[in-house]
């Protein structure tokens, strides 16, 4: 009937499936701003997996061999830090722990926030109601003041930040548990609203008669039509998760032994590295976290373009 | 309807218009009618109270407003204070202070003999008390360890005070001279204890006797003082002083380099170096009456006591990890050369006092390895020594999250690691670390679970304070941190604190010093310096307390405020003016080759120029992209 | 079955004609339209050479299945496509303007005021934030340049019109059942007095006794205001109540178009009997559409000859090679199918 | 907009209140230290009576609950959220502390939460609305990059570049403390001027992220039938944003502005921190370094109840713009 102009319900709960299965992969690299997006991570992935490889083992104060602070030379491509530590060791293994962080944050918040916001929304009632307290409580937390404050207390459970899980500090993980307990809760709610809204179209209440499952309406129906804000908000927490590890870090909350991005901006700062000019301390790290978040979104708006059924109905 | 509205709007975009020229021109000429010294610092001013005093910070807030009963000169010698001689029996136990005449308080009162009675009779009251100290605590030990017993006023105006036994420190006590007339209001619990209903916090206008007075102060952010009226000597050149904290050290030099302050407190090492060849800008380094040290838990796995390994018990085992340290590394690394490598407890700072340890522990990792072997910690099969329990010997290091010594933790790390003892390094929250340090003896629950952290104290112009922290019976107060406990520096303490005669009580210092050295349970890492730095085209006339060692303000007393000139640069210290210099910093360190890093433009633009950069490339990036993006769309 | 004439009809309208009009012009001539949509794959054509002609106060009913070009060529009239649909050719003459070559600007002044729309599912169609009366005032205020006050009478008596108390006045779209917001919607594509109303499923997803109640009420605002109604719907059994003529579209092209009555008895097109042949009852069922056996062409491909050769129960060989003509038979029945070919001169 | 609507919002929000009160008591019970400790630091010559002493003023001898909590209670409703420990404000009461320090917060995030949702909103709308344009491109990219910027590290940026290296604005704090002003249009001029870096630093920091949010959810809204309908109607594209997609696109940017408004904090600490700026954000960093657990505690709560209240007004707001949350 209508396809084109305003997808009918079957193009509807469909087409993203379709396209989801038959390589959107393809299509998102056809979209040089998914392509961008893509390479930028590929590239920090890259750096994240094996830093040793490319710049060598993290340098600490005993193996650095750099001057002072010396700006960049063809020894030292990004100058070295106040402990004559080579920033460009120093960033490239931030990278990992940063993105580390990040996907480990993001993974916790969103898959919470998917559930939760999908099953609360769908199965509605007083289970809903429930969550949704609960879902509204987290949301007007302080997030970063409450992070502060876990922090400290979760650090103080498990003790010496110094033991590890795969390779990265407890008092990281602790970092990484804080921006999930204090962000699944938005995630939730935004996708519960869609998934309310969903919930009234035609075609859910079509599948309804027709007999299917809950689950497998949850699955089939409101899933896909949900993936678009799925992604955007994962997009979103993983910037998200950045920005507070940055922040964290940035308050002295951080592991100086796992310097993050946010641990280099830090300890530029407290340096007086912007003061003395030492552009190249903070620009690498900086660059890295805005390059980093800035590509996650193109991605997530690229996926948002081919995920999404009603723009690419009318792309 | 409608022509009111269009009317409003109209004001508001005038408003608007009028607004914006005055941001520049406020920037510009600021009306500075008054001249205003602006001291940052990076301590929190916390409070005008001086018994609740902690900080350097806090001791200058009451050591500019008050007199202390004999003040210090800029040589750190005994100058006139609240009295303008004093004298002492021949005994040493009865002591005259003659009240300088016709003094008053900044709110006009007589300042007598009276209000010094009044002050020390309440630290007597104090320390009979069952509380027995207040507020910090800090300042009341001054007179105890002073051994005094009573204070009078006679008719002649003069303090007398009587002391249990000869000492010379009362001219060392670092107590100011409250007024009386404000002070007797409040009871010992109001003035001691910030929970206490009615409790005293002195708040503006302060009445005080000293050059200055605060007048206002916006806690945690600036305390303002202006003259004192009825300050009875020369009154300073500042019309003002500001004193203003900062959470980022790097706003604070910032800040100076522009010329919103004059002087900074606590800059950071390689601020420090830059700033030295800054036009306008004077540093000044000196030592630190403090130290930084390492901490041994030498009671580990005693009764009550936890602790990873016996061994933090041996003294032979700990002494032999002092060889492994390079103090002079960590001062030229992580000080970036300011300070001095460590050795005793009572820093070179006291010049009168400070002595080198006889066999001092030198650098060599053979040495510490061969006095392992001896020592009986044989390296297990990975290299690891093992302790008596036949277990491989891996020591947590920690330190407060208040400051950073994950540098040196680095070192140590790297260097334990060559001697085969493993160490595992993380900083610990300091309320946490507080937690953690004390054992049985402070209170139940407590069970110094602890391996050796890192920390500094700080001390006075006599080195009594920091000598009186690890007698044994500061073990319970959770002060003498290692647990050091012996009889012979318990009694060196007392007779040092009653000695009359300097050069006797110089050699119960000396050995106090050697016999805590040896102890090896502080392994102290290196004194380090005070860093400040000041502009000269405001005031002129810095000078440093003592002149050869120390740093002009934050000292004793308040001698250096009184030698500042002004220098008749325009008054005002608008960034405008400040352009030239601005941020006119010398490279990281003075070797550094004419790099972005030469002059201030060269900064800045260099600066301006990554991030522009940066923004470019992603922005330029992502657009074009977009861009093409659309185009392929228009295709699709 | 009209029940005015033309001139009658011209003669009750509240608004002057466009200024381009030509007054003895038929109502709306549609001459082998084509609109297509752009995608990865090329361009779909959705809508392929498409030809019929609406006079004043007719019901032409568009019938076909799903994604057959039928709400395309309504919406084409009024140039109402998303962004990647284009008219690639023909001539849409509403009295006589041709409306393709028009510009967007230019195209504004048709809309609503001379062809407006009913669209589907209400509930989606109205704006859910703004009173119901509200939105049916817009266009007569924005359109027709009518103060406040007068849209908002004039918007209470439309909703008179189609049977929604007054109280209901200030209501919002979620407030109103799903019939009330049909009704209501009907009322706003009457707001301007429309030349040509076009009603796109008006009756989808309504339950069947609302269904009849609003089919009611298109067939007395036909008879008592002479509307002239396009009716787009899967539904052949409200084609059969409601309109004069039927065209039934597969796959982009007319297959067979004629009088109401003439097309249901004697289905000439294999599509058209197959289309009445799923009917069982009056009653429309969805699902029996697909009874037919194979799938519509690939649009952006369509095969050589006719468009439902692959379906066609009575298949010739010339059927995939040569597109049927459209032929007009002496009952005025049009058909595309080599079944009828154009026997000399036919007509 | 019905009473029940009104009443089960407040409601909603009395009882998020209260459990931030009770989540306070339990988190700052369960912070490493012990107040005592924290309180006497290291301070020289304290006998065990006087920790008891301390304990008991403090009562921290009596069991958690139901006394401590039951105190906690009744002085937190009273307004009396105890003493600060240091931090430069140590034995002031919190209230004052907070006090003291809330009004250049709202300063500063109030204006700048304002002009970002001005700006974003319209820059965002726009180039929702002219979906693949020029200014969609130009201003997407910008916001993108915006909104993937730290706030601290497009502080840093400002400061370096307009106070540091051109010297146009102040590089810290609200005012020029002991400068006497020729009238108030000066000190206005003054903090004007001190204001102009953070407030800029805040307004970029946040417009990406709202023009972001709107310009999807305008996108949203333009596929929308009724958006369709407009069209058909004949109104301008202009008309058909302003009183078709715009009123209906702004309802989930409302919400997600109330939601954010959690996390903005965040920006609020390190902003106010490079700038050195007197307000909530620089004394919850400076309560944190100095354990001052009172105060920490009060931001919490200020802080959280700041957003509850937030949230309450975005959610009348929304009842007042939709009509179908309002019964």
């Amino acid at each position: 009937m209508t396809a084109p102009t305003l997808p009918g319900p079957a193009a509807l709960s469909l087409q993203p499936v379709s396209r989801q299965r038959f390589g959107f992969l393809r299509e998102l690299l056809r979209r040089p701003s998914g392509l961008f997006g893509v390479i930028i991570l590929a590239i920090f992935t890259l750096l994240a997996l094996v830093p040793d490889l490319l710049v060598g083992p993290l340098q600490t104060a005993v193996t650095a061999t750099g001057p002072r602070l010396g700006p960049p030379s063809i020894e030292f491509p990004l100058g070295t830090d106040e402990l004559g530590r080579s920033i460009l060791n120093l960033t490239v293994h931030a990278t990992r722990i940063s993105m580390v962080i990040g996907l480990l944050a993001t993974f916790i918040t969103v898959a919470i926030g998917a559930v939760l916001g999908i099953v609360s929304g769908y199965v509605g009632g007083r289970f809903d109601a429930l969550l949704m307290r609960i879902a509204d409580f987290f949301l007007v937390l302080p997030t970063f003041v409450l992070a502060i404050i876990l922090t400290a207390i979760i650090r103080d459970a498990i003790g010496t930040g110094s033991r590890e899980i795969g390779g990265i500090r407890l008092s990281l993980l602790v970092i990484v548990v804080v921006i999930g307990i204090t962000s699944w809760s938005s995630a939730a709610r935004i996708i519960r609203s869609q998934t309310l809204s969903l919930k009234e179209r035609a075609f859910v209440d079509r599948a309804r008669v027709i007999g299917a499952s809950s689950s497998h309406i949850m699955r089939r129906h409101i899933l896909p039509n949900v993936v678009n804000l799925i992604v955007a908000n994962a997009v979103l927490t993983f910037a998200g998760a950045i920005l507070t590890e940055t922040t964290l870090s940035f308050v002295g909350l951080g592991d100086p032994f796992q310097p993050s991005w946010g641990q280099l901006l830090e300890a530029a700062r407290s340096t007086g590295a912007p003061g003395l000019g030492a552009w190249w301390y903070f620009v690498p790290a900086g660059a890295s976290v805005v390059l980093v978040v800035f590509a996650f979104t193109l991605l997530g708006n690229a996926l948002d373009d081919i995920l999404n059924p009603k723009l690419a109905g009318r792309r | 309807m409608r022509s009111p509205l269009a009317r409003r709007v109209r004001t508001f975009l005038a408003a608007v218009v009028l607004l914006a020229p005055t941001l520049v021109m406020t920037g510009g000429v600021q009306a500075q009618d008054q001249l205003v010294l602006r001291v940052g610092t990076d301590q929190k001013l916390e409070t005008l109270n001086p018994w609740q005093s902690i900080t350097y910070a806090d001791y200058e807030m009451f050591t500019i407003q008050y007199e202390l009963l004999v003040s210090f000169d800029i040589n750190l010698d005994p100058a006139p204070g609240f009295a303008d001689s004093w004298s002492s029996s021949a005994d040493a136990m009865t002591h005259t202070f003659h009240i300088r005449e016709g003094m008053q308080w900044s709110d006009g009162e007589p300042a007598t003999c009276e209000d010094a009675r009044y002050t020390y009779q309440f630290v007597l009251d104090v320390l009979a008390s069952d509380d027995g100290y207040v507020g910090s605590g800090y300042l009341e030990p001054y007179l105890s360890s002073a051994g005094l017993e009573s204070v009078t006023c006679d008719d002649a105006g003069n303090l007398i005070a009587t002391t249990s036994y000869p000492t010379t420190l009362l001219t060392q006590a670092y107590i100011p001279i409250l007024p009386e007339h404000i002070w007797s209001q409040y009871s010992q619990q109001q003035i001691s204890d910030p929970a206490a209903d009615g409790f005293f916090a002195n708040e503006p206008v302060v009445v005080g006797s000293g050059p200055y007075h605060a007048v206002e102060w916006s806690p945690g952010e600036f305390i303002r003082m202006e003259r004192n009226p009825n300050y009875w000597g020369t009154p300073g050149v500042p019309d003002q002083i500001v004193y203003q904290t900062f959470e980022s050290e790097d706003t604070m030099d910032q800040a100076l380099r522009t010329g919103e302050l004059d002087y900074v407190r606590g800059t950071g090492a390689n601020q420090f170096d830059a700033m030295q060849s800054e036009p306008n800008i004077r540093t000044a380094e000196g030592y630190a009456n403090g130290y930084t040290y390492l901490s041994f838990n030498t009671r580990a796995k005693e009764q009550g006591y936890r602790g990873s390994t016996s061994a933090l018990r041996d003294e032979a085992f700990r002494d032999a990890l002092g060889y492994a340290i390079d103090r002079q590394t960590l001062v030229d690394r992580v000080l970036n050369g300011h300070g001095v490598a460590g050795t005793t407890h009572v820093p070179p700072y006291h010049v009168n006092w400070h002595v080198e340890p006889d066999h001092p522990r030198t650098f060599d990792i053979d040495e510490a390895n061969r006095r392992l072997d001896a020592a009986g910690y044989p390296r297990g099969d990975d290299g690891r020594r093992i302790d008596a329990d036949g277990k491989p010997i891996v020591l947590r290091l920690t330190w407060p999250d208040s400051e950073d010594h994950a540098a040196d933790a680095q070192f140590i790390q790297g260097w334990f690691d060559q001697i085969g003892i493993g160490v595992d390094a993380f900083v610990t929250e300091e309320g946490a670390l507080l937690e953690l340090l004390p054992g049985p003896e402070y209170d139940t629950g407590y069970h110094a679970d602890w391996d050796f952290y890192m920390w500094g104290w700080g001390g006075d112009p006599d080195p009594n304070s920091l000598l009186g922290l690890f007698t044994t019976d500061q073990i319970p107060a959770a002060i003498n941190d290692c647990f050091y406990s012996d009889s012979r520096y318990d009694t060196l303490n007392t007779l040092q604190q009653q000695a009359t005669d300097v050069a006797q009580r110089k050699e119960y210092i000396d050995e106090m010093q050697q016999l805590f050295y040896d102890a090896a349970c502080y392994h102290v890492l290196y004194y380090d310096s005070e860093l400040h730095a000041m502009r000269t085209d405001k005031f002129t006339g810095w000078t440093n307390q003592p002149p050869e060692s120390g740093v002009p303000l934050f000292g004793f007393g308040y001698p250096a405020y009184m030698l500042l000139t002004d220098a008749n640069a325009t008054p005002t210290a608008g960034p405008p003016e400040a352009t030239p210099t601005a941020g006119a910093t010398q490279g990281p360190q003075p070797t550094a080759t004419p790099t972005p890093t030469d002059t201030g433009g060269g900064i800045d633009s260099s600066v301006l120029l990554i991030g522009a950069i940066v923004v470019i490339i992603v922005v330029g990036g992502g657009f074009l992209l977009l861009q093409r993006r659309g185009r392929v769309e228009e295709e699709e | 079955m009209t029940t005015l004439s033309a001139a009658e009809i011209r003669g009750r309208r509240q608004w002057p004609l466009p200024k381009l009009a030509d007054p003895t012009a038929p109502l709306l001539e549609v001459r082998d339209l084509k609109t297509h949509f752009r995608l990865e794959r090329g361009w779909v054509r959705a809508v392929d050479g498409v030809s019929f002609s609406l006079a004043d106060g007719e019901a032409l009913g568009l019938a076909g299945e799903s994604g057959c070009g039928k709400t395309t060529t309504a919406l084409s009239l009024v140039r109402l496509l998303p962004s990647n649909g284009r008219i690639r050719g023909g001539s849409v003459e509403l009295f006589g303007i041709d409306l393709v070559p028009k510009s967007e600007r230019a195209m504004l002044r048709y809309r609503w005021r001379e062809i407006s729309i009913v669209f589907q599912g209400a509930m989606n169609a109205l704006n859910p934030v703004t009173r119901v009366a509200d939105q049916i005032a817009e266009p007569i205020r924005q359109r027709l340049g009518q103060s406040d006050k007068t849209s908002k009478r004039r918007a209470a008596e439309l909703l008179d019109l189609v049977g929604i108390p007054r109280k209901r006045l200030g209501a919002y779209p979620h407030e109103l059942s799903g019939g009330m917001r049909q009704r209501a919607m009907i009322a706003m594509a009457l707001a301007c007095d429309p030349a040509i109303v076009i009603g796109d499923e008006p009756t989808t997803a309504l339950d069947v006794m609302v269904q009849a109640q609003i089919l009611l009420l298109l067939e007395q605002l036909r008879r008592d205001l002479g509307l002239s109604l396009i009716l787009i719907t899967h539904d052949l059994s409200v084609i059969a109540e409601t309109c004069d003529r039927v065209l039934v579209m597969y796959a982009g092209r007319v297959a067979e178009e004629g009088p109401v009555d003439r097309v249901f008895r004697e289905p000439r097109h294999p599509y058209t009997q197959k289309l009445l042949g799923a009917f069982p009852n009056i009653h429309a069922d969805r699902r029996t559409l697909e009874v037919i056996p194979g799938q519509p062409p690939d649009l952006v491909d369509p095969p050589v000859g006719c468009r439902f050769a692959a379906r066609c129960p009575f298949v010739m060989p010339v059927c995939t090679e040569v597109d049927p003509p459209e032929v007009r038979l002496e009952d005025g029945v049009r058909v595309a199918c080599h079944l009828f070919p154009p026997s000399g001169d036919a007509a | 907009m019905s009473l029940r609507y009104l009443a089960r919002r407040l409601m909603t929000a009395a009882i998020t209140v209260f459990l931030i009160v009770v989540l306070n008591f339990v988190l700052f019970r369960m912070m490493p230290g012990s107040p005592e400790r924290i309180l006497l630091g290291r301070t020289p010559n304290v006998s065990g009576e006087v920790i008891q002493a301390t304990r008991e003023r403090w009562g921290l001898d009596k069991p958690l609950f139901p006394d401590q909590f039951v105190a906690y209670l009744a002085s937190t409703v009273q307004g009396d959220l105890g003493f600060s420990f240091g931090g430069g404000s140590r034995g002031r009461p919190v209230t004052d502390v907070l006090l003291q320090r809330l009004g250049p917060t709202l300063l500063l995030f109030g204006l700048g939460e304002v002009l970002a949702i001005i700006l974003g909103l319209a820059l965002g709308a726009y180039s929702g609305w002219r979906r693949g344009g020029i200014l969609d491109h130009v201003g997407n990219g910008l916001s993108l990059v915006l909104y993937s910027t730290p706030y601290f590290l497009l502080g840093m940026g400002l400061l370096i570049v307009f106070a540091t290296g051109l010297g146009w604005f102040p590089t810290f704090g609200i005012s020029t403390v002991g400068q006497s002003y020729a009238g108030p249009l000066d000190q206005l001029g003054d903090m004007a001027w001190h204001l102009a870096l953070p407030l800029a630093t805040v307004a970029l920091g946040l417009v990406g992220q709202y023009s972001i949010l709107m310009r999807s959810s305008i996108v949203e809204t333009l596929s929308e039938d009724y958006v369709t309908t407009a069209r058909a109607k004949g109104l301008t594209e202009g008309r058909v944003l302003r009183s078709h997609a715009l009123p209906n696109a702004l309802l989930p940017t409302v919400t997600l502005i109330a939601i954010n408004l959690g996390y903005v904090v965040a920006g609020a600490i390190t902003v106010e921190v490079v700038f050195n700026w007197p307000g909530l954000g620089t004394l919850t960093v400076n309560a944190l370094s100095s354990r001052d657990y009172p105060v920490l505690q009060g931001v919490f709560l200020l802080l959280s109840v700041g957003v509850v209240l937030a949230n309450l007004i975005a959610d009348l707001m929304y009842g007042f713009l939709d009509p179908r949350v309002r019964t």
